[in-house]
């Protein structure tokens, strides 16, 4: 159904990366294939112009595409109106943009409830509104690595205006039930937004089925072009939010003191934005539905399989792993560690020479640069999730991220290295 | 072997049989830096004497760049004057490390001169109070 | 030096739009040539992967290209400190993350004086501040369309904390004499912000000489993509500031409860960069450099100067321009009307059958139809400047932009087709 | 003349000659609909009897676009009732122009349907009140 082998060739950059290597960091950006590339420059080399106000065909073309791009992608996950689909950078600023408008509505005392597995995107956002005294609540993880719904149901009360969490963890792969959750936080009367930056690539997602008000996703993670994101918000709420940015295509009318918001979406994009992008990331979403985000997820499914097999089967050296041990709640996601390095408490522990030595640990860095020597690219670090990294016990993780263009041997080549890696820094 | 493959193997080797690792009795001054972002800490303490550092101790924890890096540096400034020291630069750091490490990892292998560096500055500062 | 026809040779779009054509809106947004997106084709071909964390060669490779075209890009508008530009969607955006984190220090009283010829996206970030109790001032323009410098100096006063103002006016072509205005803003003590927007794609522009503290700018404006502008910041300035945006980049650590920034320019970069914007931005800036910023400028001279001629020999029947008549003030942009068409006072005209006549006037929707279909683009509206179009006195004007590529006989093929409109809704 | 041709020339004979171009003393009702980012401004005022529109005029200004498809619209509505007027859709209005405007034209055009309409619902509110 999908043959990885196949599905590289429509990627320019294997060709240049050569056969047998490893792209094994896709949680954090993907590769493009041929059909994008060309969407991006088929609109500048035939349509390019700005759009809206423009009144010439040139110009009316762009806005046409433009619009088609915003109905294709909203319609990718699900949404029935257009008109619900802001276009942003990255799923970062999808973030940003609805912290910081649904922010302003907040006073002092009112929660807001994340979990201890997400992004910094989706926490530092709510820490700016700390100092208005909003309280911003964790939701811990059990030691399984899913989201504790006993956790979840301690923290949510009467004040916790907004829930907002990840739907598939960039660490631990964790596919949280996002339908379930968005269940319980509108029951509380709470406002759900679900970070869909990992789930939106690689599952099918859909924003009526879940019942989610916001998601946020970005198009470089799902064979798009950097520099676009996109926020879904339900409509009701969209139209009674203040806008975000000032300025260019989100105002109508403009006095010396005072200015009249446009609709929605417009309301929420200032500046000219990013056509291109749009264009580019709506031809990644039509090359993802030739497969069909049933057959991406079980071949990502198949290989986190494999992956956890292999890993019980090795023998390597203190070789431990984070994350859900079944693969049907599990993103192709693989965070892994030779050996264990806790964080240092500068305080109590510094004076004790002995407590300095990590023994026979390997540390992340060293793993991601000797798998790079044999061509093989993982991502080492806290990944952008320090409260959960730090809750795991570690300074760091190394991590394998799949998508569409990996493959089984990857998967070997992989357990290969990491073998190779133990023996060298034990030896 | 090529160069880069024997540099490896010389940092390896610091790595795993760090040189002047330990702490100094009663050090003329002693000092922490820790990279909370991936983890890599050193802890120097310095003897001085006459501006002289006659005896330098590391410990520490992290990657190999990080350790081994700190490691050889030990063995560079020994003898070296508080001056010497604090006019080493980072090229010099990496050249003496031999490595195309790339500026992630550049990070690492200068984690000990800064440490060393400030501790030479604290050590200063507290004469001249 | 250079000659229109050729430098067209190395745009796609031209081949598309056949000969003849004429794209006069690059006020809005410029055409990409061949080397900008051969650039970014490139990126995504051989280098692509997210930027700074990554522990292998394509991730530093990656990082390695994005800070050489921040250098380059810096280097451009003279700062010698590469870490001094920090990469934004757009102008508009530039504008509201310095708008944003400035106006968290102003206080009730506090002045910002912006000008009557402000674009929106300089007007309306600072709109955001006025419930604090920050006070908006205009400098108004004199009859020439020059900055009134009267004015400037009666608004000026010791509560203006920042002025901002644009370089080159996107509706009437003024360029203003930014050196001296910053000079003039500093004695006061007042913070100086440039929106380049218009000035840095067409001349030389040098923040050092200029002396501002920011200058703020869009890459699709300059023959660079989409999705990728820049601010530039006085360092001593950018490290005092709180960040924009949260997540990803722009933290250093993260806990709970609290984030600890990363240095300038990261700290203003939140989430996965438009690495590939940056890269085609760089292109597009040695496209310009391999002619010559001060070619570009003469060339685009020479055809206002035209333009400036060929209005006051031409016969056409009301035909009104705005903006000053001097080339060497003036940028390459017309903006123009046949009749005047003024803004509706709707409490005190609307009862009076005849004022509601437009008589011998064309609305400028009309002109803009007309013309591309004689395939002429030119955009009509308040080209995002409704105060300015409010104090010509009317709804909207015709604007026609110039760039590299345009040539004497775009002129002439604009003057016969306002000649044709006109006598076809006057007949 | 291809049609495209043909319809641009009466449109613009309405924008050049406006039927119905006027004010109704003592109208049923009247409302004034403005654009203020493009200018473009009707007035309607009705007369109706019995939920007909047995009178229909406008005065405006703006392009030939929103005028003279007021003017064409003046022209339909006339002896219809407020039923069949609440009950023309965009497109009607649209194909009855007969011209590819594009998106930004579009609202140029549909302007007089919107004040139309808005004119009539003033009209019944006031009866229900
Ligand atoms: C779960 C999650 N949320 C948010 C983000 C932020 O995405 P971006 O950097 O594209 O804004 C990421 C990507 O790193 C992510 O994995
Ligand atoms: C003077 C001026 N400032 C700011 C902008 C905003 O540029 P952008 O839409 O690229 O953000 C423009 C472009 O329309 C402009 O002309």
């Amino acid at each position: 159904m999908l043959t990885s082998d196949e599905v590289k060739q429509d990627f320019p950059i294997f060709e240049s990366l050569g056969d047998g290597y490893a792209y094994l960091d896709n949680a954090a950006t993907t590769h493009k294939p041929r059909s994008v590339l060309e969407a991006i420059n088929d609109f500048y080399s035939n349509q390019n112009s700005n759009v809206y106000r423009g009144i010439y065909r040139l110009s009316e073309d762009a806005t046409d595409s433009y619009y088609r791009a915003r109905r294709n992608i909203s319609d990718f996950i699900g949404s029935r109106n257009p008109d619900t689909l802001i276009f942003t950078r990255n799923a970062t600023e999808s973030l940003n943009l609805v912290a910081s408008s649904l922010g302003r509505g907040l006073k002092a005392g009112d929660e807001v409830l994340i979990s201890i597995m997400e992004h910094h995107s989706n926490i530092v956002p709510w820490q700016l509104w700390l100092p208005e005294g909003v309280k911003l609540r964790y939701v811990d993880i059990d030691s399984d690595g899913y989201l504790d719904m006993e956790s979840f149901q301690d923290n949510l009360n009467g004040r916790t205006k907004i829930v907002s969490l990840v739907h598939e963890s960039n660490l631990l792969g964790t596919i949280n039930d996002a339908r379930e959750l968005s269940r319980i936080a509108h029951d509380n009367g709470s406002i759900f937004i679900l970070d869909g930056a990992q789930s939106v690539p690689h599952m099918p997602v859909d924003v009526e089925r879940i019942g989610c008000d916001f998601l946020a996703f970005s198009g470089h993670k799902m064979l798009g072009p950097m520099g676009i994101g996109c926020l879904y918000g339900r409509m009701e709420l969209l139209e009674g939010m203040p806008p975000f940015l000032g300025g260019g295509e989100m105002i109508r009318e403009v006095y010396r003191d005072r200015s009249v918001w446009n609709d929605v979406p417009q309301k929420f994009e200032a500046g000219t934005p990013n056509v291109a992008g749009a264009i580019g990331l709506s031809a990644a979403v039509n090359y993802l539905r030739s497969y069909g985000m049933e057959n991406v997820r079980a071949h990502e499914k198949n290989l986190i399989r494999k992956t956890l097999k292999m890993e019980e089967e090795s023998k390597i050296n203190e070789l431990v792993s984070y994350g859900p041990r079944n693969p049907d709640n599990r993103g192709g996601i693989f965070s892994f560690n030779i050996g264990k390095i806790s964080p240092i408490d500068l305080e109590s522990e510094m004076l004790e020479q002995s407590s300095m030595k990590i023994g026979s640990a390997v540390h992340p860095h060293d793993v991601a640069s000797s798998l790079d020597r044999e061509r093989i690219a993982v991502r080492s670090g806290h990944h952008c999730a320090m409260p959960l990294t730090h809750r795991l016990g570690v300074v760091a993780t190394s991590r394998a991220s799949y998508y569409i263009y990996n493959s089984e041997s990857d998967v070997e080549n992989l357990f290969q290295a990491i073998e190779n890696v133990a023996v060298k820094y034990h030896e | 072997m090529s160069d880069e493959e024997i540099n490896m193997e010389i940092l390896l080797d610091h790595y795993r049989s760090p040189r002047n690792y330990g702490k100094i009795d009663n050090p003329s001054v002693q000092l922490v830096e820790y990279n909370p972002v991936c983890g890599d800490a050193v802890q120097f303490s310095l003897k001085i004497d006459n501006g002289i550092l006659t005896d330098v101790k590391f410990i520490g924890r992290g990657c190999s760049v990080s350790q081994g890096a700190a490691s050889i540096l030990t063995e560079k400034v020994k003898g070296k004057s508080t001056e010497e020291v604090m006019n080493i630069g980072a090229e010099e750091i990496l050249k003496n490390i031999g490595l195309n490490l790339g500026p992630s990892r550049e990070k690492c292998a200068l984690l000990s001169l800064n440490a060393l560096q400030k501790s030479v500055k604290k050590y200063r500062d507290g004469k001249n109070e």
